[in-house]
């Protein structure tokens, strides 16, 4: 299973396979996360980091999650991996090249790059403005901007390819 | 002799004096209005009697049927904690008139005090530092001639109000002038008097105070000073005691003028002497706060002394058990009040139901809680829920507690000033110590969280979607045990 | 230098440790067994490390693995807390030789404090009292030799054992002939060596151990004394600072005696040099325990000062920051450990899903938890939840305001020793100060309930079912919140 | 509703009535049961006396109760009142009489009394043992047993009439 996680304007892109594995930006995390029996409240191992998080609401694809005092907004967008019904993202891009989507409908507030830059691996190149929040949106990977589909200004549906990064 | 005691009071003092009693063997009894059936101070006490709807009008001060219940329900003595009809004479004269002993001092110290124009004369008369400005209310004609003696800028201030707060400030006689109508109109509507005196602005103030105990015998003692800079107009945030502010010198006469005053005033039970301190080192003379105070608890920690036992023993008629060389503070101790407010929302009250409530603990750490897990927290009241209090060694030790327990806290279900804390003890100025009355407004930076806390909201919300999923396909019953799906059960439905 | 601390132990000690850690900005490393995984220390750590399954052997006492973890986790030092590996000189030396600072005293101390016979050896080269007895092992001739000359009662000990219990007794030498073969077996069988000695038996003796630390400067002071006469075999329940039974002189003279054997030893860190206090005021060395001990909470109490940080001080090769002078203690400190065992079932362990925790507050009070709300209670450790302590400007304040927070304290879904220690503290003669170790053996008296609390109990039950037909009648959804919807269905299915 | 509680060995009769009033043995008493919301955990004010119960676990009939620390165990039997459907035990008895019945099925162990004799409120007249306990049954006001319907030795049905007190 593939996600698509908005918290507060920071997209994280996480995948956890049949066996529970997790990765983040296609980054292999060794995750834990156990239920307090009884309650809304967890214990989140990240490649040992210790987290207690709560879960204060729960409802589709949207979640209010309290982080060390702190109360964050996850938005959550997902498709199945390996699937057989049609995705509704592309499938994960090969190594060195990223496929940017809309991970929510929105106006595409900027556009940082044009087509022939060279970008680094977790640079802004787009910001996607949706539920009254700011979405920096990121590349995955190194490589170049190989094609922008979409321009500044206009309201994009979720999903909606945005830039094609290839290898240089 | 006291047997049963009447607490006057809801939220986390009522719970406070109710622990006091049960400590010393008496019976107690709560009173609630109907907005509070539910809550801990109900619970904790042995007998609970109802006074009526939600508005503190309506109940917790109506005087009468506090009366009427204490009777009925054979308590002797009356404690009405802060806030509510702790300073009122009336009340206090009206217990001594059904042969109740209020735990307070006499209605006519409480008289005294309420006046501001009185208090100020009687400090006057000690030849002790007061504000310049005038000692009764003048007409406009001599508030302007009082403004120029007294030397600009100047604020002023309703001559029958109680709180030290000014209406308004100048700083030259055509903005007094053109102030005087508006602020006469406020103290009207504020206090039904549109009387006027006028004080010297002092600015770049510290505020500190001297927690004193008089008995029946006529002895007056002081327990130290705290100081309560960190505050917004009428609220105030942290106290901690001592205070960074004073030396040795200084405070032995900050504390000798808080007994002198208490001596003039004849002072019975708990008090607070509470003075301004400017950059230069003058402290003035602000007014007696006749009752227990919210900061109470730090003085308690540095000086091991129960206030509230100390209150109740006197209002017993008992002699004070302590004499003044007995008093020996150690450490250092701050208090965080913990609020129903948003900082980040112009610190509007916040409302809520409790889903999940976790007090912090260990070492040097004392918590004052009035509410409780389950427990809604209503818009009708104070938004104090509980007070946090860290003792240390010394107050670098007293701030790092206090950080590690803001940290430990969990309220979920309402906001908190929680937050606020947190940034605020973080700040190097408040961990230096210079501070005065307007650091919270003026400094105050919203704090950032941590990237990685982003990162543990993502992974939670992903991997609890992705569970549901697989539970979904192998057959839930199996997979869980019967407390999983009690959690996920309330996960789905049923917080906030 | 020390930046990241592994605490290699689980429940309320690693809470304990963690918590100082964190005020001193230190990184937490924990580590957990397979029961622990939800466990408050797991989500309390910056990090946390799984390092095997429930059993002690297979997880908390494996040492080479908790060194792995440190060193893969980056910390430069170990904090092992109480029992499990903290007395091991195997252990210390191991750390020692992986690089890590292993916080507790060297491993030669540890050597020398785990052979009853070298400790004895060692006190008695200071002329310090020692319980009449043989300072080796002893063949069975010797044995009867012996306690010719020491007197009897004897008992007869394991010479390689740890802890100062005896094995069995005997008041004649006939009984001493009978019981040395089965008194080999046991022997053999709880620390593998069969070796015996033999102490006089003295009868009715109050425990009192000395708090004592030590710097690599080679200084050494004592934090008071603690007694915890109010024990099981092998289980304190009751601890408190200062003793009653111990007047000025006799204070000066233990306390010294402690410092001398500290000193004598060599000894860095915390530790606690325990005696026997017969009714004559004779004190006879028993044995220095070489760590933190569940008690020290109420020697923090009185002193103020935090015993764990000191500990990490020390290891981090700093000096004691306080001379002897500096020590002042004030007031009264109880601690009663809340153990999941049931009393009326002769103090079987108990286990169970803790469905509802509420923890007391208020002035005087430190709660030092291990669990939380939704924790499962599991068979595998030490049964001990928690440690109330109170703080008392008297013994009699202390006592009371330990009596108040026993009522407050809340824990639904597992058994717990709550009942009995409010039983203790009602007792006239625990009030006075009279008792001795076997106290709890032989003056327990099960407390009754009141009886309005059953009253209670019925009004409730019947008024619940009422409710839920009247609701029955009146269509559910219309009359009650979901509130109430989820307390019944908490109510119905939910609890233990 | 009519209740008899049994808590431990003691018996309550409690009576409730359409509007929540509350009976206990026949005295009228000021009650009132608040829960906690979103937890088994009731503020209870009997004639103003403050308690704190929290319910363990709750079965049909059977209710785990937990007042000031210790837990115990209530026995509900419930009959409706009034009622249109037959009673199972008989209706409340006139002023200045009382017929006691077995709260539950049980051996009958002891019958105290003898016909004739005087008996005051509250006074134990037998002992009957169930579900291991033995419950004390109490005269819910003063008079004479008019007549003993039962032998001690013998099983009782629940709701079976054991005695019957009228006026001296």
């Amino acid at each position: 299973m593939k996600y698509q996680v908005v918290v507060e304007g920071r997209t994280f892109e996480i995948e956890i396979d049949a066996e529970g594995k997790v990765w983040v930006d296609r980054q292999p995390f060794d995750v834990d996360l156990e239920g307090i029996d009884g309650l809304p409240q967890y214990s989140l191992l990240v490649d040992h980091r210790s987290y207690e998080t709560h879960v204060e609401t729960e409802e589709a694809g949207e979640c209010q999650v309290m982080v060390a005092g702190r109360t964050y907004q996850a938005c959550l967008q997902s498709e199945p991996t390996p699937s057989s019904e049609p995705a509704r993202y592309p499938p994960p891009s090969p190594a060195g090249s990223d496929r940017v989507c809309a991970p929510l409908p929105g106006l595409l507030a900027e556009v940082r790059v044009v087509e022939g830059e060279a970008v680094g691996q977790g640079q802004v190149v787009a910001v996607l403005e949706s539920m009254k929040m700011r979405l920096e949106l990121r590349t995955s990977c190194a490589g170049a901007v190989q094609r922008v589909c979409a321009a500044p200004g206009v309201e994009v549906a979720q999903g909606e390819l945005l830039l094609v990064i290839g290898q240089e | 002799m006291i047997n049963k005691v009447l607490v006057a009071n809801r939220g986390e003092v009522a719970v406070r004096v109710l622990r006091t009693c049960r400590e010393l063997g008496l019976e107690t009894v709560a009173v609630f209005s109907e907005a509070d059936r539910e809550a801990p101070h109900v619970r904790y006490a042995d007998a609970a009697y109802c006074i009526g709807p939600p508005p503190a009008e309506q109940s917790y001060l109506r005087g009468e049927r506090l009366i009427r219940v204490a009777l009925e329900s054979g308590a002797q003595a009356i404690h009405p904690g802060y806030r509510f009809l702790s300073e009122s004479p009336d009340f206090a004269r009206a217990c001594d008139e059904a042969g109740l002993i209020f735990v307070g001092p006499r209605p006519e110290t409480l008289q005294l005090l309420g006046s501001r124009t009185a208090a100020r004369r009687m400090v006057r008369r000690l030849r002790l530092p007061l504000l310049p400005g005038t000692d009764q209310a003048l007409d406009d004609a001599g508030l302007l001639e009082a403004a120029g003696r007294v030397g600009y800028p100047v604020s002023l201030k309703a001559a029958g109000g109680k709180d030290e707060r000014s209406i308004c400030s100048a700083s030259s006689p055509d903005e007094l002038q053109a102030a005087i109508p508006r602020a006469r109109q406020e103290a009207q509507a504020a206090c039904g008097d549109d009387a006027l005196l006028l004080e010297r602005l002092v600015e770049n103030v510290r505020h500190i105070e001297v927690q004193i105990l008089g008995d029946h015998q006529g002895r007056v003692i002081h327990l130290g000073e705290r100081e309560c800079s960190i505050q917004r107009p009428n609220q105030k945030l942290i106290e901690e005691a001592p205070s960074r502010a004073l030396d040795g010198v200084l405070r032995r006469r900050v504390c000798r003028a808080a007994v002198r005053i208490g001596r003039a005033a004849g002072y019975i039970g708990a008090g607070a002497v509470e003075f301004l301190l400017d950059a230069e080192g003058n402290f003035y003379f602000l007014r007696l706060k006749p009752r227990l105070q919210v900061g109470h608890t730090v003085t308690e920690a540095i000086t091991g002394i129960d206030i509230v036992k100390a209150q109740l023993r006197i209002a017993a008629g008992r002699e004070l058990r302590y004499a003044q060389k007995d008093v020996l503070p150690r450490g250092w101790a701050l208090e965080c009040r913990i609020l129903a407010h948003d900082p980040f929302n112009n610190f509007a009250p916040c409302v809520g139901h409790i889903s999940r409530l976790r007090e912090p603990g260990g070492p040097g750490i004392r918590v004052d809680s009035g509410v409780c897990e389950g427990l809604t927290v209503v818009p009708d009241y104070d938004p104090l829920l509980a007070k946090l209090v860290a003792w240390g060694e010394t107050r670098g030790v007293a701030i790092v507690r206090m950080r590690r327990v803001l940290e430990e806290y969990q309220i979920v279900g309402v906001t908190t000033n929680l937050e606020l804390h947190r940034a605020l003890l973080d700040s190097h100025r408040f961990f230096g110590g210079q501070f005065h009355t307007r650091f919270l407004e003026e400094q105050f930076i919203p704090p950032s969280s941590e990237e990685e806390d982003y990162l543990a909201a993502a992974l939670t919300a992903a991997l609890l979607d992705w569970r549901r999923r697989a539970r979904g396909r192998e057959g839930e019953a199996r997979s869980t045990s019967r407390w999983k799906m009690l959690g996920r059960w309330d996960l789905q439905g049923g917080s906030r």
